[in-house]
């Protein structure tokens, strides 16, 4: 095992192992444990089921190296791989992890095996194919944030629909033919109109980056900062796009049109990035306003749909509902993240002028608020506890959008951590009502009420992932939170009133469900003898339970992880936002400003 | 009988002064007008396409094909001999062209009739509007 | 100094141990109870430790010349003058001296002297940018510190807190005796302790918040205690929501202080707000742009409201009597319904700076006061009589602090600490032998119990006389003090000073009487535990836990152990003595020192309201103090007539004035209110939310349906007709000609541009080649 | 110039004879199997099968050879012009080959369950494939005309080959009548053209069309007219061919008439060479008319024509229950997929059209190997609901159909996805807004196409299997049929993940229309 140069300063970590560099390592190794499961016997359930868990315990080992090898001084990419793919488009396998999409993909290797380990009683049938198809969605879903091409991006991006697709279809509930349908076909209209604005942006970042070469190589500096290999990918990236909107340029113009010479432009996201930002002198973006909203608007649509957003949400409710435990576990922890992680990593970067226009952020911000509202209501009359929980979800989502468009470090971090924590605390309550399922068979409210008797450890668990969820400071709820709610005071005071609310609704649907399921007597005799948790729940309980409590004693490391991310998108978006380029921000300059040097923390 | 014999006189008149059979023959061959064929191929054509649409009798659709076909070829005669008086270096193609198409159309007949003898035994009908198995 | 860390540590391994380990170990009643009551003890003994400690600091002057100069530079940087300061690394640049020629002197030099210890750097967030007030535009680090911070206030509360709760404790192990899970309800107290502890501790305000949320969650978890009874647990969730709600204003407090000072640490932040002008009076000041430091202290006193439960938020705390009588005594008298007062008090520089909040304070407390008093006159259970007149001496507290008079309301929170706390153990020894069941609350069927509770009896008749405000007892000196401030208030005018002074004069009249009341119901007049439900036929326990035989009747209430009046004396013995630590240098003339008042001094900010020299023996003072105390025993005596010696006149008084005692009885119709509309409405509201879901629903299954429709249409179209499809194709052919022929056509034969001759109208088809 | 325009060369030399060397040999293939046909006893008719496959074999070689030789000297013309043989006819007579071998090898066991097995339909799948090679590589009209009737003709009996099944019958019939009916109209378009150019050679025509588009009304009245009423009868005549949309009603009723296998091979075979005849006719004879300044040429008239394609194609499947007519309508939407990139008419356009149509073959006929197989005994195989609960009789063949079905719904990592990854975003490289908006459209149609696709994956995966004994046995693939099915569905995936080295293909194919027809015609087919 190579760890070649970790110690420089400015140099980010690089871990190969032979050929294979440690990022697509962890990304593919769980589809190889999906392939070799298929030769397994299809009677033999425990094996099956024993090794699915083993192997995504492996690979949570395997990404482990990721943060030990972690090198907090560069911003940017680390990890990088680069391979060529399909050169006739200019798309290239290219993988990269900054800090935010580092702590992503643990917690999606986290997941993995607490998501294995609590089927194995839920589900009856076809066990290989089920635990196949875990392991594909996993590898799925570590590429969509390892990958650092757009072309990459996108293809993890729609190809994880099948399984999910199939998991909610065979596995489910009653109506699970019909939310697992509506689930994909509301993804996949989302992502394809995405794929028409992928394609704008793809060919007018050409032409722009072989108008204007010299501003976008400037734009670089702010994406790249102190990453040297990273600038090189960048800049080989914009290179590409140049040397293709000139060939295209001249091929318009008459003249003969040699492919060979010249590929269509480039994916890579962080290129992309660059000519999106990019400026001329007066500060103008160069690629036009106009252009920018539509393409912001194609991006925006299929992230609020995986968000989800308010009116584009009631695809959740369903999908919930209908999946089994470990479906809707991961549809909570991971999936609806890719959503907030797909407005970081593009919409804000490439449309900085779109994004931050006046009316856009405020028509964001109001879904973003009435999603809290709202999924808040409609989840305290909800009398399927999935439900409730699926619209806590779309509470939850709705604080982190309306963190990310407060456009500043505290409102991105906060949005950051509370997708992590969010991710933590909705799989794991999901996860114990799949055990309450398992002994009772119904989710229906009505049909519980004094468990806190007969499972009084089970109970104590609930409540705390309750507390969790509802953001009680010492865990990980209020962490993200009060961050991102700050940051959303400093953009707007009246959002940061109403986003606040969310705490008193969240108490209130929460509390209610609690009480409703746990306090009081027996009423219903089948309750009386419940078994509590056994060995193998706490084995996949305790982990998430633990992550609670230590990511809301202690989330620093965390915030260092998605600080880095976050600066160097605010830098992007409002460059003399940290005024530390000398020349104060647009307020007015009482006092040049405690020199407050670029933070490192 | 005064009268006949004037006017036989004077069209042999005429006919003296017109150019003979031979000489209108050779004039026709330099500036021949092919539009007048044109048309007559646009009328048959139309004709053919109506047939097709209309007739309720397989065969008589399948004769009107035939007809479309033939008007095709008529075309390709007349604009032949146009571009022979130009001088086109390829003006025998329109012939060739049409001996082709006849071959072509013979095939379809003996293929056409072959399918509709299935038909027919199968189904005891030759009317177009009857097959209407196949729908939705 | 590191002591203070240690301070809530105890608890927290308290709670960890019999939390945890207590069950699976088998620890007996008496080793969880042990366990939990010796915590306690440590964390007082550390905490006594570290304030002796602190105090030889403060008065340390090398500490309090570098408190001076980090004061000067902060309030330099808020008012954005050129002092180049660099916050985080603590190096001081060359400060240019900066003496503010108004800054008089007061009698002694007091300076703030704060002593904070940093554990680690909590939670970091990435850069900040001040938005508010004078230094906006100034960028800052949000990094929050996991810090403890003693001064003299926070170093009073420990004292007090660690010593109540010591005894409450103690008296919890007789209480609960033979409860099943009894290693629950330990841990949860000293869970308690922990967050209560980091509370008051708390170096800056989400420290603050840390211990505001968790005295919360455990008041939620001990109200919700026994399981079984349903009504616990809506109490419970009533409690916590409630307290939500006034954290939701604390939390946006938090973010504007952000917004104005880019810090949360109280030694910086008051430091700073010393700087800030006074903000206008009335309505203009409530806009985040004039009245910044206004908003601020509003919001905090919402949360204060909220956790004190003051006028709009304090129907969770009767409710909250569900839980068993030490927690109400612990935390719903002395511990956590005064964080409020902790609150205002810590952030005093903010309020006084912001008079239209000090007004909402005073109005606000001396409204509870009165409402929560009348309130208590009707009520039968001998808990919640005890939370009502709990509501109502917090709203004295706030009055105290409404006027600018903190020390006063810190002094009778101390005070009232003891003396409730004894009421609340004396009614739960009341509860605990009044009864077969040990669980009958409701004092119609009380009656005579000095004869078999004589300790109890005592002990309760000494915290009486405090809180009535008897002469020599604890609660005449702070009471008083509060009411004497309230009349001679430099903050508001002297009209409204001598309305609050009038209420405030009533309210203790009446406290007076329904305490006396609730004593003859409970102790004298006749004897009535005989008819107690126990005794029926049929009575069913409310715990759930089976179906009683009616008790035998020559059953008689009985003393409890030694455990549980133990507590009550030494509580009694206090409620009598603390009165003396703060006795108002007006009475005595300056000759018995206010030790109160001088230790808490240093945090309460004089620069604008500068206390007046004391002359001497202030006469009015007393003539003051004599009628109050005067006004009292009549009320008391009035009681007694009425409950004791002629108790079929309450009765008749009541038919009277029927319409005042339906009012009190209802309590103001303030709950229903709550629960029919607000929470009722807001249950509806949600329900039709969810129509809205399925309209959008409905919208997706259109197009779903459109499409689906669509396809039969373009399915059906084919027809099986051979000719209809060659007409289709027809069709098509014109469609193409006319699609393409027609702009041609209008340039060959409808020239608009080049004149030429216009040519003989041709079929298309026809043209000459 | 082109080098074609030489003057009158001798006898046409050996090398003429060469370049054609495979159709030759498929000639006289396919007459020795109608021969050994008679001469087999009534057992053994399949060997006829296998003797065709071995000629097909034969061909390939041959072809392969040619293109190894010749490969540099490529466009190159041969006797007189009547062949013109160009990158785009090299690479789709390799996909004639492969679709005849796939429909040939599944249609063994189909016949011999029916017992019809009888020598000619291997013949006739041969004749019309070579008609299919020689329409590639035809470059005069005479040649092209007579190959294409050559194709459709022994489709038409192919069509009608069950000759008792009143649906077979009933299918050819108006097959043959809607079909002969097109061919006549492009027979009439293509007079007018001659008319007009007096050429019948393409390469000549176009450069004369081009001059007459320049040069405008020259002074004997205005050619432009004919021309257009010539273009709209010969593009009508190739839509109907290629099955667009108002040409389109045959193909639902032709595809559930004929015999599976043969609609297999229609689907693949005449439709790849209805494509090939389309580039032939619209790019490189009536290239010039594409756009002209003033007036819209025919890209205009193909956008509309493409999305209305798409979109009938697409909307008319969702509710459709009978398989075949499904895939009818599936393979008139790809028809509308293609069109959009020939109206795109960029360099990447190309390359996504030739890439689609060879994923599509290789898709097409794996879907139907499946749809064939399940036509045994008992089990008529032609509902969606036959399909009910296969994964869980023979999971290798569900997991093979799930491939090609993610395949033809274009989801990411299969080759359908990069086909329409290029179409589309050839429409937006073009840069008129308004194709912007035909890929928004495009877009849609994918979503519906994917939930009729995902019918297929229901009825397998989800839905319980049907309890009739008849259904339970499992599908009984030949091991070739497994085989080539396997290897199809490998290639899929292959081209799916790394689609460079057939992006590479479609290359030569997008080169050859865009560099060589723009020179002969003269203006810059961009």
């Amino acid at each position: 095992m190579i760890l070649s140069n970790m110690f420089l300063a400015a140099e980010p970590a690089r871990l190969f192992i032979g050929p294979i560099g440690i990022l697509s390592l962890v990304t593919w190794l769980p589809l190889v444990g999906a392939l070799i499961l298929l030769f397994f016997d299809k009677r033999g359930v425990d094996l099956i089921k024993r090794f699915a868990t083993l192997w995504m315990a492996v690979c949570f080992l395997a990404s482990l190296p990721l943060v030990l090898l972690w090198n907090y001084e560069t911003r940017g990419l680390q990890y990088m791989e680069t391979a060529d793919w399909i050169p006739a488009i200019g798309a290239k396998y290219q993988m990269g992890v900054d800090g935010l999409a580092l702590t992503l993909v643990l917690l999606t290797t986290f997941l993995g095996p607490i998501v294995a380990l609590c089927s194995w009683s839920y589900i009856e049938k076809r066990h290989k194919e089920y635990y196949a198809l875990l392991l594909i969605m996993q590898s799925f879903m570590i590429g969509v944030f390892a990958a650092a091409d757009l072309f990459l991006f996108y293809v993890f991006f729609e190809v994880m629909l099948v399984p999910m697709y199939l998991l909610i279809g065979i596995w489910g509930g009653e109506r699970r033919l019909y939310s697992a349908i509506k689930f994909f076909v509301y993804t996949l209209v989302g992502s394809l109109l995405m794929l028409v604005a992928v394609f704008k942006f793809y060919f007018t970042a050409a032409e722009t980056a072989a108008k204007y070469p010299t501003e976008v190589k400037a734009a670089v500096e702010a994406v790249v900062g102190n990453n040297a290999p990273m600038r090189g990918m960048v800049l080989e990236g914009v290179e590409a796009a140049r040397r293709a909107g000139v060939a295209r340029a001249a091929q318009t113009g008459g003249g003969g049109y040699d492919a060979e010479a010249a590929p269509l432009g480039t994916f890579n996201i962080y290129a992309l990035q660059a000519i999106g930002g990019a400026r001329d002198g007066q500060g103008k973006p160069l690629v036009p306003l106009s252009l920018q909203l539509w393409l912001f608007a194609g991006f925006a649509l299929a992230l609020a749909i995986k968000v989800p957003m308010v009116p584009f949400h009631t695809w959740l409710p369903d999908a919930h509902v209908e999946a089994p435990t470990a479906g809707s576990a991961i549809l909570a922890g991971i999936l609806l993240k890719i959503g907030t992680y797909g407005f970081i990593r593009f919409n804000f970067p490439m449309f900085p002028d779109a994004a931050m226009d006046p009316t856009v952020a405020s028509v964001m911000a109001t879904l973003a608020i009435l999603g809290i509202v709202y999924g808040s209501m409609v989840a305290l009359a909800q009398r399927d506890m999935k439900k409730t929980i699926a619209y806590s979800s779309v509470a939850h989502m709705g604080t982190t959008m309306l963190a990310l468009f407060a456009f500043n470090p505290n409102g991105i971090n906060g949005a950051a951590l509370q997708m992590l924590s969010h991710g933590v605390t909705s799989a794991a309550l999901f996860i114990m009502i799949g055990i309450l399922y398992e002994r009772r068979h119904t989710r229906q409210i009505a049909e519980y009420g004094g468990i806190v008797n007969t499972m009084p450890a089970f109970s104590a668990m609930f409540m705390i992932a309750t507390m969790a969820s509802v953001g009680l400071p010492l865990l990980n709820g209020f962490v993200g939170e009060f961050i991102g709610l700050r940051g959303v005071f400093e953009a707007n005071i009246v959002w940061a009133f109403w986003g606040t609310t969310g705490i008193i609704l969240g108490a209130a649907y929460m509390l209610w469900l609690y009480e409703r399921v746990f306090l009081g007597p027996v009423k219903n005799p089948k309750n009386a003898d419940l078994p509590d948790l056994s060995a193998r729940e706490w084995a996949y309980l305790a982990p998430l339970v633990a992550a609670m409590i230590v990511f809301g004693v202690y989330p620093k490391p965390l915030v260092t992880f998605v600080n880095g991310t976050t600066e160097v998108v605010v830098r992007q978006m409002r460059p003399n936002y940290f005024g530390d380029q000398g020349k104060p921000d647009e307020e007015k300059a009482a006092a040049p400003g405690a020199p407050d040097t670029a933070t490192r923390n | 009988m005064m009268t006949f014999l004037a006017l036989a006189a004077s069209w042999a008149a005429r006919q003296a002064s017109e150019p003979s059979l031979m000489e209108r023959y050779v004039q026709g061959l330099k500036e021949v007008d092919a539009s007048k064929f044109l048309v007559l191929s646009a009328i048959i054509f139309s004709l053919g396409m109506g047939g097709v649409l209309i007739r309720r009798n397989i065969i008589v659709i399948f004769m009107s094909v035939e007809l479309m076909l033939s008007a095709a070829n008529l075309n390709f005669i007349a604009f032949a001999r146009y571009w022979q008086t130009q001088g086109g270096l390829y003006a025998y193609n329109g012939h060739v062209m049409t001996i082709f198409v006849i071959v072509v159309a013979a095939a379809e007949a003996a293929l056409g009739l072959g399918l509709l003898l299935a038909l027919y035994r199968n189904r005891e009908t030759i009317a177009a509007d009857e097959i209407n198995l196949l729908k939705w | 100094m590191y002591l203070v860390a240690l301070v809530p540590f105890f608890p927290l391994l308290g709670f960890i141990v019999n939390g945890l380990f207590a069950k699976r170990l088998g620890f007996s009643e008496k080793v969880i109870g042990a366990i939990a009551c010796a915590m306690v003890a440590a964390s007082f003994v550390c905490s006594a430790a570290a304030v002796y400690e602190f105090s030889r600091h403060a008065r340390d002057n090398k500490v309090q010349a570098a408190a001076k100069q980090r004061e000067a530079e902060l309030q330099a940087r808020i008012l954005g003058q050129g002092v180049a300061y660099d916050a985080k690394t603590d190096t001081k640049r060359e400060a240019p001296e900066h003496k503010s020629d108004d800054h008089k002197e007061g009698a002694h030099e007091v300076v703030a002297t704060p002593y904070v210890v940093t554990l680690f750097e909590w939670m970091p967030g990435g850069t900040l940018r001040l938005t508010l007030g004078a230094s906006a535009g100034q960028t800052a680090e949000f990094s929050v510190k996991w810090a403890y911070q003693l001064d003299q206030l926070s170093g009073l509360y420990i004292l007090f807190v660690t010593f109540v709760a010591f005894f409450i404790h103690l008296f919890a192990i007789g209480y609960m005796h033979g409860d099943p899970s009894f290693h629950r309800f330990f841990a949860y107290l000293n869970l308690f302790m922990f967050m209560m502890l980091n509370l008051v501790l708390g170096a800056n305000f989400l420290m603050t918040f840390v211990g505001w949320e968790g005295v919360g969650l455990a008041s939620y978890l001990l109200i919700g205690y026994y399981l079984k009874k349903p009504e616990a647990g809506t109490a419970a969730k009533k409690a916590f929501v409630m307290n939500r709600v006034g954290d939701f204003g604390l939390m946006l407090a938090m973010m504007a202080t952000f917004a104005v000072f880019g810090t949360l640490d109280y030694a910086d932040v008051m430091a700073m707000a010393k700087a800030l002008p006074q903000e206008p009076f009335g309505l203009a000041a409530l806009s985040f742009t004039t009245g910044t430091l206004t908003v601020i202290a509003l919001l905090i006193f919402l949360g204060a409201a909220g956790k004190s439960a003051q006028i709009p938020l304090y129907t969770w705390l009767p409710d909250a009597m569900a839980g068993p009588t030490p927690v109400s005594a612990l935390i719903h008298a002395a511990t956590m319904v005064t964080a409020g007062v902790y609150l205002v008090a810590r952030c005093n520089p903010l309020f006084q700076r912001a008079p239209t909040a000090m007004l909402t304070v005073a109005v606000i407390g001396i409204a509870t006061a009165f409402v929560a008093a009348t309130i208590g006159i009707t009520q039968t259970d001998i808990k919640k009589a005890l939370a009502y007149s709990t509501v109502s001496q917090l709203g004295y507290m706030f009055v105290g602090c409404g006027v600018g008079a903190f020390v006063a309301g810190v002094f009778h929170v101390v005070t009232h600490a003891f003396f409730k706390a004894q009421l609340f153990l004396g009614s739960g020894s009341v509860i605990h032998g009044g009864s077969p069941s040990g669980h009958q609350q409701e004092m119609t069927y009380y009656g005579n119990f000095r004869k078999y509770m004589p300790i109890t009896f005592a002990t309760m008749m000494l915290s009486l006389f405090a809180i009535c405000g008897i002469i020599p007892f604890a609660g005449f000196f702070s009471k008083d003090e509060i009411l004497a401030k309230t009349l001679h208030t430099p903050v508001f005018s002297h009209e409204v000073g001598l309305a609050l002074y009038a209420l405030g004069f009533l309210t203790a009249g009446v406290t007076a009487f329904y305490m006396t009341r609730l004593m003859c119901l409970t102790f004298f007049g006749k004897e009535r535990f005989l008819e107690g439900p126990d005794f029926q036929e049929g009575h069913s326990e409310d715990h759930g836990d089976g179906h009683h035989a009616p008790a035998s009747k020559d059953f008689h209430p009985h003393e409890s152990p030694l455990v549980m009046t133990l507590p009550l004396m030494v509580l009694g013995a206090f409620a009598v003595v603390a009165g003396f630590a703060g006795v108002s240098e007006e009475l005595t003339g300056g000759a018995f020192p206010n030790y109160v008042h001088h230790w808490l001094a240093p945090v309460m900010d004089a620069t604008l309201y500068p206390e007046k020299p004391v002359a001497g023996v202030n006469w009015t003072e007393w003539l003051l103090a004599g009628a109050s105390v005067v006004w009292a025993l009549v009320m008391m005596g009035l009681a007694y007539f009425l409950y004791v010696i002629r108790p079929e006149l309450p009765e008749k008084l009541a038919q009277t004035l029927r319409p005042l005692y339906t009012l009190s009885y209802r309590k103001w119709f303030w709950d229903e209110f709550i629960d029919v509309y607000l929470v009722g409405a807001f249950k509806k509201l949600s329900l039709g939310a969810w129509g809205v879901d399925f309209v959008v629903d409905s919208i997706v299954n259109l197009f779903a349906w459109l499409a689906r429709a669509s396809s039969v249409i373009f399915r059906t179209v084919q027809t099986g007709l051979m000719q209809n499809y060659a007409l289709v194709m027809a069709l098509g052919i014109f469609l193409f000609i006319a699609g393409m022929g027609y702009p041609l056509f209008k340039e060959l034969f409808m020239p608009t541009d080049r004149p030429s001759p216009p040519p003989t109208p041709q079929t298309s088809r026809a043209a000459q080649p | 110039m082109l080098p074609l325009l030489v003057e009158l060369p001798p006898l046409p030399t050996l090398r003429d004879t060469a370049l054609i060397m495979p159709e030759i040999i498929l000639t006289l293939f396919a007459c020795a199997a109608l021969a050994l046909d008679v001469a087999l006893p009534r057992g053994k008719k399949h060997i006829t099968a296998y003797f065709s496959l071995i000629g097909l074999a034969f061909v390939a070689v041959a072809l392969a050879q040619q293109v190894a030789t010749m490969a540099s000297l490529l466009p190159i013309s041969a006797f007189y012009g009547m062949l013109f043989i160009d990158g785009l006819s090299v690479v789709f007579r390799f996909v004639f080959i492969v679709a005849a071998a796939f429909s040939i090898l599944y249609s063994i066991q189909y016949l011999e369950f029916e017992r019809e097995q009888r020598g000619e339909y291997y013949a006739l799948i041969l004749f019309s494939t070579l008609g299919m090679m020689f329409v590639a590589v035809s470059g005069d009209l005479i040649s092209l005309f007579v190959s294409l009737e050559l194709m459709s003709l022994s489709v038409y009996v192919l069509v009608g080959y069950f000759k008792r099944d009143g649906r077979s019958n009933e299918a050819a019939m108006k097959y043959f009548l809607m079909g002969i009916f097109s061919s006549a109209l492009i027979l009439y378009g293509l007079s007018l053209v001659y008319g007009v150019t007096g050429h019948t050679n393409l390469g000549l025509i176009s450069e004369t069309i081009a001059g007459y588009v320049q040069g405008g009304a020259s002074e004997s009245g205005d050619p432009r007219l004919l021309l257009f009423v010539a273009l709209a009868l010969v593009s009508a005549g190739l839509l109907f061919k290629i099955a667009a949309v108002p040409f389109h009603m045959w193909a639902p009723d032709a595809y559930e008439g004929a015999p599976t296998t043969v609609t297999a091979f229609m689907s693949v075979g005449p439709k790849a060479g209805a494509y090939v005849l389309l580039a032939r006719m619209l790019l490189f004879m009536l290239g010039p008319l594409r756009e002209m300044e003033s007036l819209p040429g025919w890209a205009a008239m193909l956008a509309v024509v493409a999305v209305l394609t798409m979109t009938v194609g697409n909307l008319a499947a969702v509710t459709q229950d009978n398989v075949k007519r499904l895939l009818a309508y599936s393979s008139i939407a790809h028809a509308g997929y293609i069109l959009l990139g020939i109206v795109s008419g960029t360099d990447l356009g190309y390359q996504g059209v030739a890439f689609h149509i060879m994923t599509y073959t290789l898709m097409n006929t794996g879907v139907f190997a499946v749809i064939i197989a399940l036509h045994r005994q008992g089990v008529i195989g032609e509902k969606l609901d036959d399909l009910n609960g296969l994964f869980s009789k023979s999971p290798s063949a569900a997991v093979l159909m799930l491939i090609f079905i993610l395949g033809l719904a274009g989801i990411p990592s299969t080759a359908g996805f990069v086909g329409k990854f290029l179409l589309f975003g050839s429409l937006i490289d073009s840069g008129n807004p308004w194709l912007t908006y035909v890929a928004v459209i495009a877009v849609l149609n994918a979503v519906v196409a994917f939930y009729y696709y995902a019918r297929f994956a229901r009825a397998m995966f989800l839905n319980a299997p049907s309890e009739s004994a008849a259904d339970a046995a499992p599908l009984l693939l030949t091991p070739g049929v497994r085989v080539a099915m396997t290897l199809s569905a490998a290639a899929v995936l292959f081209f799916g993940v790394y689609p460079q080295p057939l992006i590479n293909v479609a290359d030569v194919v997008a080169q050859s229309i865009t560099t060589i027809y723009a020179q002969s015609s003269g203006v810059a087919l961009r």
